[in-house]
């Protein structure tokens, strides 16, 4: 008797392979028949005629290590396809780490993951210090499987304390780190990970950053030991600089044999260089057999903010960035004072040309109808212009409403495909988890299928579930999944391949203390299982199923 | 010498400066500051208006990058 | 302890992406780690530096059912890096068969892949009648891994007896070879081959042939229960028929869920559409989700011949070809005839011209210093034509010398290294173990690395190392083989992949009862490891190792 | 009709005869023969010579292809 059977799907087993007509049967969280048409019994069935059945989707750059302490399914993630996520990356861990240490590390994931107190603080309670312990809290709890990295920073302040943001290490004080990784990595650790960029809620730089290289040296000399990953943040305002890390990242890789990979690397046109730069150096190093993986996400950029918060998004207009840093009061009256306006709404619209402010959407306001709008349509409906328009809703909300200029960054199709079909590219870089106040960091893996699939043929479907299954696995070196094959792990995930796609931004208050972040939905996914167990349907939603696992084992 | 200056995307969503700077043997280069750093960058520079920024001596960057 | 540990080698780890330096650690017959530099102690050390670490090469169609049962390591394909071989190709396989009807098998055998009777009489004991006490044979005794197919011959036999070969099949008998092909299948059949064109000793059709579809659609579904492999032999003598096949393979491939195969498909310049024809269809069926692989072969194919046996070779040249029909001693006398001789070299070399004959190879000869040089560098040393030389050399060595026209077909890289290189295309088709009298069917996988990665370019070392472990585990559902990953069966091949290569031909006398056979060894491989146990390398040659398993389970 | 016919090479390495038929729709094809059907359709169109094949009709193949 099956667990499950899945009929005449559209079977894309994750190799590359083309894909096939077929079923699949699960037993016991394992694949027990890929391709054919089963005859056995089974207690579910599953018609799948119209649709893909994949290998669950891996995201190997999430931040979901504390909201999974709260939410198993680590929502919405799972409902997008997702069946395994890695977590732990930027040198963030939530273990190793003293109790002591815990507001410290908080502090940092909220100022650099921009995750707020409360997904912390009293949403869970922190039953571990060690990663041992750690790991045995997730176990049996969380709907879908996790591949934990250990944090750089969280290993030196078990070590060296408060010293860890301020100096190197000593070589008693590195030895003990390395003792401590191989705990982690015995534990179920995936690798580790650690930044050259990050600062603290202080906006110091955080405890990895005073690493000097021997440190970084010997702590990848024990990942060797294991042959796991080591996953960088390099410092990616500069081409120049982050060349000089995917050259360091190559020589650690030679010298000890492991992966490594860095994010983020985003396409943009005011950097035109940057990429193929970065991939040249990227393809070398690999040329000498080093491994040296670029995350690449699939989704633009866009950039939000409100008048409340100077941005950067003012700095070519004087004017409104001079005005935007002004105290809150202030700020208020001046935005009142038809003077004032009338000096702005010039400045930003030159002869009445309303173009500078026209496609800003509206992020979220009081008026849930305005939400998804351009101030450009609605001023025309309004009888006013946008940058009018700017200043009268700011005025009416308080300030508090959020202007969103969409796909400022990483949105040409023509340049992104081709960048995620590089076959040295790593199709990543979700970040799902973190700033979750500032955008949704879900459906990627739709939005990877609708543009650069569908719309832009820029992979087929074939390849696009490799670069998110069978690539992903083989890379992280995770032992049983991302393919469909029998005896491997029965990650499964069903979707039409005419309709995933990821839904609009929404914010949603499903935070702890009833927290607001942004969050998309999925369509066109319709069955996702994880360990041979449903965990989400279309039909049905999340289940109580907590059959994931932490897949490093 | 910075070439000029332009409001481009953070991968967090937040707006950066993007610098783009030319150095004399003719090789081009541009450089991502957050908004403490276009800051700090504005304020060093003595600079009113991005296009202030055109002309500055590159090294101007490097205490910027620092902090 | 580990096993074996393997470093400093080039993992290239079967899955396609970019080959990169590390260790690999192997225990209790398991990959423990792919990649790192490894600390723990093992039993065995190799190092690996400058070489090549690659999954195990899989053979998808071979013949080598009766020679494993007296040459557990197939050889040489074992020291050329295979470690997994699928026999039972073409409709005959060595089980389920009654013991009545073994001499009529034998027949097909001999008749069809050109093999001798002593390789099948008195070399082994034949010990079984159902597929399942046939794999109980090899269980335990095999030095590589045998994913066997069944034979729809033998299948045929067993249920109808001597009517397999006369007629179609009843109901209750295509219900009754539904029932022995279920039977297989649980015993470690990867599933079922037929053929199209074969005949046996009497030059009578296989009793494949004598099956209408409703039969084989029938034994399709059994196959459907397990989602296993059709593999078949299409009237490759006509695109047109073999277009309808790849048509039937893939409404069998669609209805049943099933994977199909068909070989050979080959390139020769005097049939330019054919190749591209039949991968227009292949792909066309594959874009509706049927699965029909073709097998293409690397190797060119050379033809030989003696006058002793009349060769369609001289068909362009009317005056030999009639001679060559005549009985051996009018024949023997026409040579030795001034005038006969003076008429014969005239037609093949008229007005003086030596072209006819100069290329040809001396393929075997009682005079070893002769092999392998051409007619044409013969006849200039001795002051002769090539021509002459034919006749003067078959004459003295009483007919029984051959000669080799090499490169015929499937020659030009050019082609052939795009159609290797092709999705669609499963490398395969070797016949290994098959027509062993005519030629040596091994060594097609150094003759992928050393003509298409190598010298033509036309596939990078990691999508040759692809096509040949990672693509034909998927395609054939081998459970854990085909890739280095932690937990995968460890099945490695070592070697230089700046030196692996075939090598010469050459005739040897290793078959029972000191039976003859062409057979090429094997250059820049460096160490077998099958199932974690070492099963040659170039300083120890073969080991005792029996590590090879049924590799269906 | 035959086209033309010329020795070419089998899979498993013996010469075969590659038959090209050339049909009144102006399709090609190419038909490849072992040596027993060969002989069965020199037999069959009276040819001494391959030459003598061309000009016979396509339907030659038919039985030929049935053995």
């Amino acid at each position: 008797m099956l667990d499950i059977l899945i009929r005449n799907g559209r079977i894309i087993d994750g190799s590359g392979t083309p894909a096939f007509m077929g079923d699949i049967g699960i037993q016991d969280g394992r694949l027990q028949q890929v391709g054919g048409h089963i005859t056995a019994e089974a207690r579910r069935e599953i018609d799948a005629r119209g649709q893909v059945v994949a290998p669950g989707f891996i995201d190997p750059h999430t931040h979901f290590d504390a909201q999974l302490m709260w939410d198993a399914e680590a929502r919405p993630a799972l409902e997008h396809g997702v069946t395994t996520v890695v977590h732990g990356n930027c040198s963030l861990s939530l273990a190793p780490l003293k109790s002591e240490h815990r507001p410290r590390l908080v502090g940092m994931f909220q100022q650099i993951e921009e995750m707020p107190d409360a997904a912390f603080n009293g949403a869970f309670e922190w039953q571990w210090e060690s990663f041992g312990d750690f790991v045995k809290a997730l176990r049996g709890q969380i709907a879908l499987n996790v591949a934990p990295l250990a944090g750089h920073s969280p290993l030196r302040l078990w070590v060296m304390g408060e010293d860890a943001a301020q100096r190197a290490a000593t070589a008693d004080e590195i030895a003990q780190m390395q003792d401590l990784l191989r705990e982690c990595l015995e534990a179920g650790a995936v690798g580790l990970s650690t930044s050259y960029v990050d600062v603290d809620e202080n906006l110091a730089p955080v405890p990895s950053r005073f690493a000097h290289f021997d440190e970084l040296d010997a702590l990848s000399a024990v990942l060797g030991e294991y042959g796991r990953m080591l996953q960088v943040v390099p410092e990616f305002f500069s081409t120049d600089i982050t060349l000089a890390r995917v050259d360091q990242l190559a020589e650690l890789s030679l010298r000890h044999g492991i992966p490594t990979t860095f994010s983020p690397l985003f396409d943009s046109a005011l950097s035109p260089g940057n990429v193929t730069r970065i991939m040249d150096r990227v393809a070398e190093q690999f040329a000498r057999g080093a491994r040296v993986w670029p995350q690449v996400q699939t989704r633009p950029i866009d950039i939000s903010f409100s008048l409340e918060q100077a941005s950067l998004f003012f700095m070519a207009q004087p004017m409104w960035y001079m005005i935007q840093r002004l105290p809150r009061a202030e700020l208020l009256e001046k935005l009142q004072d038809p003077a004032t306006r009338k000096a702005l709404i010039d400045a930003a619209e030159p002869g009445g040309m309303t173009l500078a402010f026209a496609h800003l959407l509206i992020r979220d306001s009081r008026d849930a109808s305005l939400i998804g709008r351009t101030l450009g349509d609605l001023a025309k409906e309004r009888g006013t212009t946008p940058a009018t328009l700017l200043i009268d809703l700011s005025v009416e909300e308080d300030l508090n409403i959020h202007f969103l200029s969409a796909s400022m960054g990483h949105e040409d199709p023509a340049r992104v495909g081709p960048l995620l079909a590089n076959d040295l590219v790593h199709v990543g870089a979700s970040d799902a988890g973190a700033h979750i106040q500032s955008f949704a960091t879900y459906g990627d893996t739709g939005y990877l299928f609708s543009t650069f699939v569908r719309d832009g043929g820029h992979l087929s479907l074939e390849q696009a579930v490799r670069k998110i299954t069978g690539d992903t696995a083989q890379i992280w070196g995770l032992r049983d999944r991302g393919l469909l094959r029998t005896g491997m792990a029965a990650d499964v995930t069903i979707f039409d391949p005419e309709n995933i796609a990821r839904g609009e931004e929404l914010p949603v208050n499903d935070m702890p203390e009833n927290g607001m972040r942004y969050v998309r939905s999925a369509s066109g996914v319709d069955t996702v299982i994880v360990n041979g167990e449903l965990a989400w349907s279309a039909e049905g939603g999340y289940t109580a199923s907590r059959a994931g696992v932490i897949a490093s084992a | 010498m910075i070439a000029d200056a332009t409001v481009g995307p953070g991968h967090d969503g937040e707006a950066v400066l993007v610098v783009r700077v030319r150095h004399e043997n003719g090789a081009h280069d541009s450089v991502t500051l957050s908004a403490p750093a276009a800051r700090k960058l504005m304020d060093d520079c003595d600079a009113k208006d991005l296009e202030d920024l055109a002309g500055q001596p590159w090294q101007r960057l490097l205490s910027v990058l620092e902090t």
